[in-house]
């Protein structure tokens, strides 16, 4: 092998070097730093038990999770060119993702990977439960991937209201009304009645959990604007920092769970 | 036979069905989890699936693009279910053979390379999802109605299909409950579950055995209050929420009948032949009492049984009342099915003046 | 797991690549698939289609184009042009020293633009500079004006040599073109020849699918500058309701319907058509630019949607075409659309959201059809419509009945006016196909028996004021044709002409012997009715007394004898107390109910069960009855129908009914009992809407004009808002549909029923009215109204005096003269002013014409057949006497009144030098000159007392 | 077969797959991000359109039209036989200048730059004359002005025979 390719050519550059700074992943030195020396591959340990690479035992459902979150970021931004969360735009936005912007299929693949995203947390879960991985040390991480389950519906929930049409306005008003009926906090729950001096009414429609939920009285406009926020602002983020919690106690924890 | 389905699938007798099903696979989770025995249902099931398929309701409903994603977790939960007590039963096996299980194999034990064993497979992983994605949205077009109205609701107004669960609780319980506390407690008893099961067992591996209390109380919760109420939801609910069988075309003029009775009502009109009293309280004073002793009184009364005190000895009593207390906020939810189906009750307590229905 | 691996390595790697590379290879097909799902759309293909239909028209008009240019011309003017080429090239010399000496000009002019432009930016920079410092008192102000002033005078010099070089350059270029004079002259006529063939041959190449057509429109390449692309028309005048927000409408149709707009595309199947009705909609010079109201603003649909054939919600008019197209485009039901498509045919229900506040619009048959039906059935009586409530109750009074007709043939009539009279306005109630079991019969009977007990019960005494005296059923039979009775009822005995008209305002007059009971009735009412009913609108036709008992004798000989022998039961007691009790029982128990009756007489409750039927069947909605005026109509409000969801639509368990609104809505109006089919409903539930026995057409033609009975708000700037002239002409029109005017008189073209007997002879028939408005003085044509006069003495048909109120007849008079859009008066000169000679060139030629001949009245003593022109003077503009001398034919086609200035060429060449205007003008004056200053003869005669 | 030949064979089958692969995989994912390209391209806009058709060449009469100027900022200039389109906008610094008939010019209000009836400056600090548009006839013999095109007098385009028509 005294001829030398191109490639290795490229490989001695300095271009190269400064790159990748290890071998090809052949051995085990360059294996582990190819691993440990890559920001995205760094939250993997170097080396890992046969089990948590087998299929059949993970399921890859926490990864699949993890990277439809990444596709709907992306999916989602891109979207955000032609959506404008107003009552005015909204459903012609839609309209117009379905029939003229190119590549509108972007809300499909936005739709059903909300709709993925949601399965393969709960399978996730599933998994989890059937291996009993829960247990000690990872109490803590179960309790933050319960978090992070409930923002996943949250986050799906929010955005179901965004298309504007029948389908959304209805499901957000049957979800919101659970909220009016919460225990002391919502007009229609047990209690609102209590939280009344004379005439003035803490809990009523125009000041309860509902109210703060919809910024008004029904789904209308402000509910939209608000939904937009939580949906493409303010819920990502936490999950995004939860999810780096999680991973972080996954190695801490010890890695992908197996027979102690 | 179509009627005789439609007539099955109504909760009133897929209900319990379903819970003995349920039972019955729990129970000979050796047979069921054998690969002989998958090849066998699958061999049954496709030919049903496919007859099922045949039939224009049917297919409406299954192939409403919004409904895909239940369809999937059917098929996804279906075959992994199957596939965990295949595991199980296999570990089972082993351990009562006094090998160690499959997991905890020194084989498996042993440590291999994230470069490239689990970097390729997750990114071939990556791959598929994103195949499955694409091939999905061409597919499948994603739904628009008509523009938002708020003056007119469709029929069904239904919730996305992952509350549906929770909508149809809605039936039985009152919002405050379905909306609100089933949901918290689901919430709270999941985070707990770390903290009140504290057999050391089964740790990163499957198994029934080591953990058959565990295992029945999740899977029940999991697959036949959570999953199956959803397939309802979903499937089952056509306009105004009443029953379609799954062969049963969508008339929004369905009438069902359906004529609840309060507790209250049944206690001082039927059986005691006497006027509503005019005090609320004592109005619904039996509700409250059974209310009370089934929240307070039967923790005690179980932690004195030989059962509560295996677990008290095995976790403490703090632990033990949490359990039991969420073990009694699942349990609610099919016995207040029952009473519904079985006497027309409506409400246990109902104090409509306080909102408090329960 | 007795697998050995490679320490470390959880997988065969070889495998794994294997994996890997058919798991990306999907991964390549996907993502190309997905470019392609995006790329092929359904309107491509369409646009495609449309290029090569149109590049065949091209191709068609440049052939046609070829035959047209003249190949001798242009081979003589290309051999001119030839020739001329080759003069100039014999001056070539002349041309290449010109060319010289204006490139050096050329160059002198630039260089002088220079100086000139530096120039004119100091003058402007020192203007400035000294202008302030004049105003600032500076002392260097002085030395600024001399140097601007300087400065002006260099820049005066450029000027004037820029000018002097600008003339020579145009002489030298002149010199030039000169030259080749011929040549441009001869190209010019070459083009003009060739123009049209190269501009249509430059279109054809266009439309050529070429190697860059295939990039331009490439997949991925089209955002490029794709030639096929969906085309869209944006409305901010109209808009789409998006409930919290309307928005402006965007129809995308014409992606696909490419020459909608465009003549020449008559014959080219869909969606290549042209519009049907290009010059009123559609078309740029339309009343209906496509620009401004685009397609779905009058069809319906999704227009902004063009995913496929289904997406904008196209709408088979039929089964057959439902299913030719579920076979070509894969249509389905449209499912989840906010606004579905009219059908074919009904789009004319599109018209009735903008235009509001009037009923019959010029130009929409099916529309103004259908408003005819709602009238003509009375539907608005029992149901509320927003814009209909000024209409009179479509019914008879039943306040004087009893004086009318018997107890015994309101009873029959009631249970089956079909059967008296098949042509019967009235509705049928009874015997229809869910009440038609003999248990509902018995009830049925009981509720008509205590129906007629009731009305007759309320109604007022009534004496007829005349006394029948015998006349002669013959004369009485000519008078009923000719008077122009025909304009409101048929008649039996002229089947033919009572087709003809298919008049509706008035009963259709068969069997009347055997339904008025009296004959003083008759007579009393055909001489005056407002003494019978106060409000009816039966005209008085002035008759003499001999005429009305000739009619009389007429009317009362036509006998319905099947119908005479006819009895009906007596009322079954026994039912009726039956049907009170579910009255009583309403919120009560039977008990009370019953102990309630028990305490009525028997004719007690025969009354309640009578009121009870008459507000149960609506009866009061139709007729005035005593003891329900100011009820509310019995049915349901149609003011939106035509936005009602279709999930409130009962349909029943009628399921070969189409399941959409028109569906429902045609079969309702045949059979409105059809829904109680295979129903189980108690007797006081059962559907009452009664039957019309409405024809298919009738019925179609009330769907669309419900259909557009929307509840879409289109914004104020998109609505027709009728001007001030359309606004009164419209309320006018209330007036003239409700005294059924339009009957008789046509109006512009329009209506005039009572015409089409007179196909014969136009003359003979109701004057027709055109640009009355113009035609007559306002005051005269209000004492008209109120004083009916004979105008026209060779008319049979009589002109009769309606029962209007003074508002009603100001409406009417102001309905023609803002129709004409004219000033309420014309000025009439008491002393005309004559210019010299004048009057006697007037006079000859009035008597040179002979007018006597046929206007005989006042001149001569032959009987007169044409109108008195005497009254001219106060009944005709003199404006309108002049438009009409000069062409009478072209106002009213047909018509006896000579063309004496046939394209304005005078009627006799000597009088007035032969001016056909002036001619005229003078013939007016004459008229105004010698006319009575009275509106008629009985106005002269009360005015002469 | 001895086995350096089939490690060998093994090595070839090896890269062969692998090679695929990766070639496969990285033209998906150029493929998918030139989907995020294309998507960020509309097909349909709503800006306001950029030709209009502008009536019949004998609607004009000699000398500066302004009945185009408010919607679609366009002067019809009809002079010497050519029917153009002038841009309403200043080549200075993009103001609108005003058409002042009785000094036959066009005058900048924002910094002073004039322009004669033809387009071409001659005061202020306009540093090139006004740019004219397409202007063309459609089959039926009405004025189409395109203004996506712009023929410019510096660069000579004012010859281009779709910078005129003559009439």
């Amino acid at each position: 092998m005294a001829k030398k390719g191109v490639a290795d050519y490229i490989r001695e550059t300095q271009v190269w070097k400064s790159i990748f700074r290890h071998g090809p992943p052949t051995d085990a030195r360059n294996r582990a730093s190819v691993v440990a020396g890559n920001v995205f591959l760094h939250l993997h340990p170097i080396k890992l038990k046969r089990s948590g690479v087998q299929l059949g035992y993970t399921w890859c459902m926490g990864g699949l999770t993890f990277f439809i979150f990444l596709a709907l970021t992306v999916t989602g931004l891109l979207l955000m060119f032609y959506y404008r969360p107003t009552a005015e735009y909204a459903y012609n936005d839609i309209i117009a993702l379905k029939e003229h912007v190119p590549l509108g299929i972007m809300r499909e693949i936005h739709r059903w990977g909300a709709h993925a995203m949601v399965i393969t947390v709960w399978l996730h879960m599933f998994r989890v439960f059937m291996t009993g991985s829960y247990k000690p040390p990872r109490e803590f991480n179960w309790g933050v991937g319960v978090v992070l389950l409930i923002l996943t519906l949250l986050l799906s929930f929010t955005g179901y209201l965004l298309p504007w049409d029948q389908l959304a306005i209805w499901a957000i008003a049957v979800g919101s009304n659970m909220a009016k009926a919460t225990p002391f906090m919502g007009h229609g729950g047990p209690g609102a009645a209590l939280a009344q001096i004379g005439d003035f009414v803490m809990v009523s429609d125009k000041n309860d959990v509902r109210f703060q939920l919809l910024g008004g009285r029904f789904v209308g406009e402000p509910a939209l604007l608000r939904f937009y926020i939580l949906h493409c602002v303010f819920i990502p983020l936490v999950v995004g920092v939860l999810i780096a919690v999680h991973f972080w106690r996954v190695r801490k924890d010890g890695g992908i769970s197996a027979p102690l | 036979m179509k009627e005789f389905i439609n007539y099955m699938a109504d909760p009133i007798r897929s209900f319990p069905l379903m819970t003995i099903m349920y039972i019955l696979m729990m129970k000979y989770y050796r047979i069921i989890g054998t690969k002989k025995f998958a090849v066998g249902a699958l061999a049954v099931l496709l030919p049903i699936v496919t007859w099922f398929c045949l039939d224009d309701n049917f297919r409406a409903i299954i192939m409403w693009p919004d409904n895909i994603p239940i369809n999937i977790i059917i098929i996804l939960i279906g075959w992994l279910t199957w596939y965990s007590l295949y595991r199980c039963a296999q570990n089972d096996e082993r351990i009562e053979r006094g090998e160690c299980p499959i997991e905890a194999t020194p084989e498996n034990r042993e440590k291999v390379w994230t470069w490239p064993n689990l970097v390729y497979t997750e990114l071939m992983c990556m791959i598929g999802v994103v195949v499955f994605l694409v091939v999905w949205a061409i597919v499948f077009k994603a739904p628009l109605e008509e523009p938002a109205n708020p003056t007119w609701a469709p029929n069904p107004a239904k919730a996305p299909w992952y509350f549906l669960g929770l909508q149809e609780m809605l039936v039985y319980f009152d919002p405050w409950m379905a909306g609100v506390v089933l949901p918290g407690i689901i919430v709270v008893g999941l985070m707990a579950i770390p903290y009140i099961d504290t057999n050391p067992k089964g740790n990163g591996y499957f198994t029934i055995k080591e953990r058959p209390l565990a295992m029945w109380m999740f899977m029940y919760g999991w697959l036949v209050l959570w999953i199956y109420l959803i397939i309802v939801g979903t499937f089952l609910r056509g306009p105004n929420w009443t029953f379609y069988g799954p062969f049963e075309f969508w008339d929004f003029h369905k009438v069902v009948s359906e004529y609840n009775v309060n507790l209250s009502e049944f206690m001082w009109i039927k059986w005691l032949n006497m006027p509503m009293p005019q005090n609320i309280v004592v109005r619904e004073i039996l509700g409250i009492i059974l209310t009370v002793i089934y929240v307070c009184v039967l923790p005690v009364l179980s932690a004195k049984s030989k059962w509560g005190q295996k677990i008290i000895a095995n976790t403490g009593q703090i632990r033990y009342y949490i359990f039991i207390f969420l073990l009694l906020g699942m349990t609610s939810l099919p016995i207040k099915m029952v009473l519904r189906w079985l006497f027309s009750l409506k409400y246990i307590i109902a104090l409509p003046e306080w909102e408090l229905n329960l | 797991m007795a697998k050995k691996h490679e320490p470390g390595m959880a997988y065969d790697m070889n495998k794994l690549h294997k994996v890997f590379a058919f798991f990306s290879l999907v991964l390549l097909m996907s993502t190309v698939w997905v470019f392609l799902d995006d790329y092929i759309r359904p309107w491509k293909a369409v646009q495609i289609e449309a290029m090569k239909i149109e590049k065949q028209k091209i191709a068609e008009e440049i052939a046609a184009e070829e035959k047209v240019i003249s190949k001798e011309k242009l081979e003589i003017l290309e051999k001119q042009l030839k020739d001329a080429n080759q003069n100039v090239s014999k001056r070539s010399k002349d041309l290449t020293e010109l060319n010289g000496k204006l490139q050096v000009l050329l160059r002198d002019i630039k260089d002088e633009t220079i100086v000139n432009g530096r120039l004119n930016g100091d003058v402007a920079a020192l203007t400035f500079k000294w202008e302030g410092a004049l105003s600032h008192g500076a002392s260097y102000a002085p030395d600024l004006f001399k140097k601007l002033k300087k400065n002006k005078a260099l820049f005066a010099i450029s000027k004037d040599k820029m000018k002097t070089l600008k003339g020579k350059e145009k002489k030298i270029r002149r010199k030039i073109s000169d030259i080749k004079s011929d040549v441009t002259k001869t190209e010019k006529e070459i083009a003009s020849i060739l123009g049209k063939r190269k501009l249509l041959q430059g279109a054809f190449d266009k439309k050529k699918i070429t190697p860059i057509f295939a990039i331009r429109n490439a997949p991925f390449l089209d955002f490029l500058d794709p030639t096929v692309k969906i085309k869209q028309i944006v409305l901010p005048n109209i808009t789409d309701d998006r409930y919290f927000q309307h928005v402006p409408k965007v129809d995308r149709c014409i992606t696909c319907h490419t020459f909608i707009d465009q003549k020449g595309y008559e014959d080219q199947p869909n969606p290549h058509k042209t519009h049907p009705k290009l010059d009123l909609m559609v078309g740029a010079t339309g009343k209906h630019p496509m620009k401004q109201f685009g397609c779905t603003s009058c069809h319906g649909g999704e227009g902004h949607r063009v995913t496929d054939f289904n997406s904008p919600a196209h709408t088979p008019a039929s089964k057959e075409q439902a299913a030719e197209w579920a076979k070509k485009y894969n249509w389905h039901a449209p499912h989840k659309v906010p606004i579905v498509q009219f059908k074919q045919g009904m789009a004319e229900a599109g018209c009735v959201k903008c235009h509001e506040g009037v009923q019959y619009l010029p130009g929409a048959t099916v529309l103004n059809e259908g408003r005819r039906n709602i009238e003509k059935f009375g539907c608005y009586a029992c149901h509320k419509i927003e814009g209909w409530e000024h209409k009179r109750k479509p019914g008879p009074s039943l306040e004087k009945i009893a004086s009318k007709v018997s107890k015994k043939f309101f009873k029959n009539w009631v249970w089956d006016p079909k059967a008296f009279n098949k042509h019967a306005k009235m509705p049928s109630f009874f015997n229809q196909m869910n009440n038609g079991k003999l248990e509902h019969q018995v009830k049925n009977i009981a509720e008509v028996n205590a129906i007629t007990e009731f009305v007759y019960a309320q109604s007022e005494k009534y004496k007829p004021f005349m006394r029948y005296t015998g006349g002669n059923k013959a004369r009485g039979k000519g008078l009923v044709k000719e008077l122009g009775c025909m304009s409101c009822h048929g008649v039996a005995d002229f089947p033919i002409e009572s087709k003809k008209v298919d008049a509706f305002k008035g009963p259709f007059l068969t069997g009347i012997g055997s339904k008025i009971k009296s004959k003083d009735w008759m007579v009393s009412w055909l001489k005056k009715p407002s003494h019978y009913q106060e409000d009816t609108i039966m005209p008085s036709f002035r008759l003499s007394d001999r005429e009305a008992n000739d009619i009389t004798a007429y009317l009362l000989s036509s006998k319905n004898e099947k119908f005479d022998k006819l009895n009906f039961e007596p009322m079954n007691e026994k039912a009726r107390d039956e049907i009170l009790v579910t009255y009583f029982s309403a919120f009560d128990t039977i008990e009370v109910a019953k102990k309630k009756l028990a305490s009525m007489t028997s004719h007690e409750r025969t009354m309640e069960l009578g009121k009870r039927s008459v507000g149960k069947y609506g009866c009061y909605s139709c007729h005035s009855i005593k003891g329900f005026e100011g009820r509310a109509p019995i049915g349901p409000e149609l003011t939106k129908v035509g936005s009602k969801p279709l999930t409130q639509f009962g349909f029943g368990h009628e399921y070969d009914v189409e399941h959409s609104r028109d569906g429902w809505i045609t079969a309702h109006l045949q059979s409105p009992r059809r829904w109680d089919n295979g129903t189980d409903r108690p007797f006081k539930d059962l559907l009452r809407m009664p039957n019309f026995d409405m024809s298919e057409k009738d019925a179609k033609s009330i769907t669309v004009a419900l259909l557009g009975q929307v509840s879409d708000s289109v914004p104020l700037k998109g609505v027709k808002r009728l001007n001030k002239h359309e606004a009164v002409v419209a309320e006018g029109m209330k007036v003239a549909v409700k005294f059924n005017c339009i009957g008789c008189h046509q109006i512009d073209g329009m209506f005039g029923d009572l015409l089409n007997v007179y196909e014969d002879d136009v003359n003979e028939g109701p004057p027709r009215l055109v640009g009355q408005g113009h035609r007559v003085q306002a005051d005269w044509f209000h004492y008209f109204l109120n004083n009916v006069y004979e105008i026209r003495p060779w008319l049979k048909v009589r002109m009769p005096s309606f029962n209007m109120t003074n508002e009603e007849r100001n409406k009417l008079v102001a309905l023609f003269q803002n129709k004409s859009e004219v000033n309420t008066f014309e000025e009439v000169h008491q002393v005309v002013a004559w210019e010299r000679g004048e009057k006697r060139a007037a006079k000859k030629l009035f008597k040179q014409l002979d007018c006597v001949s046929c206007h005989a009245a006042e001149y001569t003593n032959d009987e007169p057949t044409a109108p008195n022109l005497k009254y001219a003077r106060r009944r005709l503009r003199p404006s309108w006497i002049e438009k009409w001398l000069a062409a009478p034919d072209q106002i009213l086609p047909g018509t006896t009144m000579p063309s004496f200035w046939m394209d304005g060429e005078a009627a006799d060449p000597d009088i007035l030098g032969g001016d056909a205007k002036k001619q005229i003008k003078a013939l007016t004056k004459l008229l105004m000159e010698e006319g009575h200053n009275f509106y008629s003869p009985k106005h002269k005669k009360t005015r002469s007392k | 077969m001895s086995d350096e030949s089939k490690k060998q064979l093994n090595r070839r089958e090896f890269f062969s797959f692998i090679t695929v692969g990766w070639v496969a995989f990285t033209s998906a994912v150029a493929g998918l991000c030139s989907l995020a390209f294309r998507f960020s391209y509309p097909n349909v806009t709503f800006d306001p359109e950029m030709d209009f058709i502008a009536g019949l060449p004998r609607d004009y009469e000699e000398g500066v039209d302004e009945r185009w100027k408010n919607g679609f900022g366009v002067w019809m200039v009809k002079q010497e036989g050519k029917l153009v389109a002038l841009s309403n906008i200043c080549t200075h610094l993009g103001c609108v200048p005003n058409w002042l008939p009785a000094e036959l010019k066009f005058k900048c209000p924002c910094h002073g730059s004039g322009y004669y009836m033809n387009g071409i400056n001659f005061e202020g600090p306009a540093p090139r004359p006004l740019e004219r548009y397409k202007i063309t006839l459609t089959p039926t013999g009405k004025i189409k002005v395109d203004k996506t095109k712009i023929y410019r007098y510096e660069k000579g385009q004012w010859e281009h025979p779709d910078s005129f028509l003559s009439v």
